[in-house]
């Protein structure tokens, strides 16, 4: 029903009455998987994801000999949506996995340089899994939060004398300092509006996914969709990505 | 993992987890849990988890590929890489290729695909937990995403492990038991017909006790296909309210 | 012809005038190819395979320090039927490296702990590749029964003072201590019979692949074929695959 | 490469290579590089160099990935390894196949496509060196391969990166720079228009640094677009000689 | 394997498998050796055996690979895993890929493919045991099961090796020869017509040294050209019995 | 236009007018490339190629404990020519890789030996990249053209005190003693003549990729093309290859 969305957004509605400025009911749960060293569920109307920390013992970048590896991966399984297909990793996931990559990396929000373990030699890695379970619209946001919640009740495995990880216990918590989250503005005609359902999404001209730091620091920004962006729109869609991304980050824990 | 036989693993007639030898862990079952899905379903045996969902019937590209006469099945099954206590690293291994196989195989026999020629019916599983016992779990998931998505089936197929660990015959392998045991049986049967769709067996057993197992199996497969019939229930009992 | 065979069966028959607990002749030739460590070449009726066995020098999997390690793969060459594919290992050739590997591994044929060059740090590997050279039906039984009789001739490659292998000396012969095989045995209708050619394996509701170790003990299942098998029959399927496991066995050495 | 925010690279207003902050670097344009293409162009920012070039319109195959509505654009960016200091091995990453997205669709709005039902335009870029601000050097280039290869287009797509190192505000940044920023923000525009095409920004900033930043980008785009089209009459000058 | 150009390989006018300069190893042929193809045949010169089989003229997909005025040659040579020193992993490398196009160049002379339009005639060429020479045992086999699968041919396709070693030109290089030699040269012909098919060198040779080789190449190719029309002729003779 | 080539062709004349052992006009570029340790662009008349050489720091092989590494690879890029496709390289890519290979490792033009840096254990790499820019027809000749002249003015990386290049500063060039070419020359009916253009690739009968080192030693052969060559031209083929090979490599600085 994409001409329907794109009629009542015209006339200022939209298909499930919410207002341009509002987001579907969202619903957090962190330690959703035992396995993982942390883990978080997000339901973002229909929408749901599924974010599992994993945490291995590797080799520091050459350059970096101090810190941490991050690595941040989506599995856009075919389970989630008739558009999803099997085999490597489409230009779709790709791109939302460097994104919330980026927003994790760009913010500074986990200490690095906090996680050698042999300086030069050994250092933690993270791994973010991103499993999208059910794709009804905004993976972005919902990407976003489930990376962050993840982060924040991620454990460190215990190592022996030889560092390597004893299966099942665990001491101390990664070192999150900051909640960077995800607001992604839509423009439809000359209307904004924040978290597209997935018949929107069909409808919008153009996505604007903005990542922003606890103090209203922007972190992050990757323009989406077919459509060219006029410039004097700017200053309003950060200007309303920033006012949600307050709201949201009260929700992280 | 090292298998390690002589680890004890049963004490006092009572598992690790505190359960008897031929008792299930928590079931739980969930129809609909995918609303992007023609069929979905969530099914977990303590911790081990499995989401599945079944797309279509669709049509099949390229065309080359359909069959004129009937639809086919199509089955992936994949671990998630945070499902296992080491990361998996993501897309398919040798083992999510043979298990895919096998798991269509087991369903296959349950499924009427003649009204859909030219078409393909996929089912997805994903293990969100793994611990021990994912097979059957996916299978008892992927069973009731297609009787959810409405694709005729002949009966639902119910599926469980059973195995030998600390020379004890045990039903519900979880992972720590899975990993040491002398042998390990994976089951899928359509119970109201009496039919075994999945049979795998590793590990060494005699005739005599592989027979005991399978009894267990079968028994432990009917109890599960009531869970089954009874989550589809509640589904079909929440949509009329 | 699967019309013919399928109505054959049915009267109690074959194409080929077996009984049903019948191998077409198997012809076993030890030591087939120079460059392998170990090989063999199996005829069963048209159906050839040839298993060749290769030894490295390895390091151990991490919780099996003193243990040598195993790898069973497969070629199904487009060469040997017109319904093999060009491509990576197809969906069967998978499943039948692993039920190979399986019936090798859990049988504990292979003294693993003797595999151990450096404990912890270097171990024998030992790689089964078994190439399929012409399909005529039945390769598992076939491809089980040149695995098992490559592995019985397999010599240890010479090491010098560093471990390194020698090419072209040998010393000792790998520990194999038991001789697991391979009876598939097929349904159709109500009847049960082994080794079927491939124009019966086209007409077979459902095959049980069956590994046995010396003693009678079951050592792998698996269930194939697109139809469920009734419950009552399993205890005859391992009476007659037990019964041919016996004879199978006689021609192995 | 390690970022280091510490690096002094402005030493008393000016840069490494000697230039003003919001200066770009020597700019280069050649329209018709390659023969063997329905349209290319070769574009240069100091030693970062781009050859693009268009295959096309051409028909789509297999059949069932034609639209018969329009054709469509596929962009492929690539690096070739000796462009950079550490050879890059071969082949598509992550990054360039994000990069490959975003510079479609930094594209699409430009180019009218209906005039092709069932075809594929196809734009590839080869990075020949790689100094930093690769993809805008691509864009740039491919947008002109477009209009070269006639290819009807509302406007041409004018691209360049902007960004803030040791707390200033720069345009155009090298390799060494993007290695050290604290934020860095990738722009394409249709100038004419109005319209922004690309927007990606990394790192941490203000709203009224990230406002600042995009003001300068706007400016120099409308330069950049100015250089193109010198290049484009040039092209056409030469021709009718 | 490092080449030692000064190991000693000729002694006494002799190598080490004890042949003359210009003599060929036991050269063994069968037809017929893969009943599942429409054509087979074994190779072997000494340990280097190759498997050849042909499948088709059979339809080409997707429809669009097709030629509907002839039909197309395929052809894939590969080494077995075990057939060398060290295990060669599966699948398909640069130099199996650069081989398989070489072979087929080599046939395609031979072959008359006008008769099959969008059909494939597909070659499948499998090294059993590789002691030097393999591609031109693999033409030698490949030329036969052509014949046999009753493909149109102009004439057989013979194929050898010749090189120098120690600063002596041989003929029907083994691995070891190989693995030392100065130069190596393959060649194929279609004797009958005293065409080249196949011609591949490596190392440094003056021309005269060259041409003597191929000279010695030539009245090979003619020998062997003898043995499989034996071969074949004793292939039909079997089956008239 | 391939039949016109031909009619020409046959009539002793060629599309541009040139002679039958005539090259187009070629243009040779040393140090195209700043970010590579040596590079050249090669024009042949419209086909253009640029190759570029990394060196980096490897591990010998285990038989050449004291020798470097050559590593030779072509990417035919879509832009270059609307025949060449996306996706992994082509035979054709990987055949001409290998031919330039043989050509610059059979004639020994670099010392290997001189690349040792810890003899043993660490050697250089020496990467040879080349990009196909514009494919108008003799590719090999263009790209072996290219390979060696980029080798000629190929530095070393400076290496600290690890054994670790410091990005940017070199010292001492790469010890390249001799200057192999490629001439290929083309056969159509009983005319051979050389530097095929691209509609002329598509009527020959057959070519010969001929490389020569300096003394007129014969380095490479590869025959190409779907139709066999007569014995008897073989030597005609390679005495025109070798004159004009000859005039080809006083172009090589």
């Amino acid at each position: 029903m994409i001409g329907y969305a794109e009629e009542l957004i015209k006339h200022g509605k939209r298909a499930d009455n919410r207002a341009f400025d509002e987001f579907r009911d969202i619903e957090i749960k962190p330690n959703h998987i035992e396995k993982a060293e942390g883990s978080a569920y997000v339901r973002i109307g229909k929408t749901q994801v599924i974010a599992g920390v994993k945490m291995g013992v590797g080799t520091p970048f050459a350059d970096t000999p101090n810190e941490g590896v991050l690595m941040v991966n989506t599995e856009f399984s075919p389970l989630a949506s008739p558009k999803f297909e099997s085999g490597p990793p489409s230009e779709d996931a790709i791109e939302l996995a460097r994104i919330v990559d980026r927003g994790i990396r760009e913010s500074h929000c986990i200490e690095m340089s906090k996680l050698a373990i042999i300086p030069g030699e050994k250092v933690w890695s993270v791994f973010i899994d991103i499993f999208v379970m059910d794709h009804q619209g905004n993976l972005q946001d919902a990407a976003a939060l489930a990376a962050i919640t993840a982060l924040l009740n991620t454990r460190f495995p215990k190592l022996d004398e030889n560092n390597k990880i004893i299966t099942g216990e665990h001491e101390g918590k990664l070192p999150v300092v900051k909640k960077p989250v995800s607001v992604t503005v839509c423009k439809a005609g000359d209307k904004l509006f924040v978290d597209p359902a997935l018949d929107e999404e069909g409808i919008v001209d153009s996505k604007m996914a903005l990542g922003f730091v606890d103090d209203d620091i922007i972190c992050a920004i990757q323009k989406q969709g077919n459509v060219g962006i006029e410039y004097d729109m700017i200053d309003s869609i950060i200007d309303l990505g920033m006012r949600k991304a307050k709201e949201l980050r009260k929700l992280v824990r | 993992m090292a298998k390690d036989l002589n680890k004890e693993l049963i004490i006092d007639g009572l598992r690790m987890d505190g359960r008897l030898t031929d008792q299930l862990r928590d079931v739980k079952m969930e129809i609909g849990t995918v609303s992007s899905a023609s069929g979905s379903a969530y099914v977990s045996f303590g911790h081990t988890t499995a989401i599945a969902s079944v797309q279509g019937p669709r049509s099949l590209f390229p065309k080359f590929l359909q069959n004129s006469q009937t639809g086919i099945l199509r089955v992936r099954y994949n671990m998630l890489p945070f499902s296992v206590s080491d990361r998996k690293s993501p897309g398919p291994d040798r083992r999510s290729t043979e298990l895919s196989k096998v798991i269509r195989k087991s369903l296959e026999p349950a499924v009427i695909l003649d009204d859909f020629p030219k078409a393909t019916i996929d089912g997805f599983i994903e293990m969100i937990e793994a611990d021990g016992s994912t097979r059957v779990t996916g299978i008892n998931a992927l069973s009731l995403a297609l009787a959810h998505a409405g694709i005729p089936m002949k009966d639902l197929v119910a599926a469980c492990s059973v195995g030998k660990i600390n020379n004890t015959l045990i039903l519900d392998l979880n992972g720590l038991e899975d990993n040491n045991s002398e042998s390990d049986v994976a089951v899928a049967m359509m119970p109201n017909k009496n039919l075994i769709t999945l049979l795998q067996m590793d590990g060494m057993l005699t005739k005599e006790e592989f027979m005991k197992l399978l009894n267990t199996a079968k028994d432990a497969c009917g109890k599960i296909y009531e869970m089954q019939k009874m989550a589809l229930l509640e589904k079909y009992k929440g949509e009329e309210q």
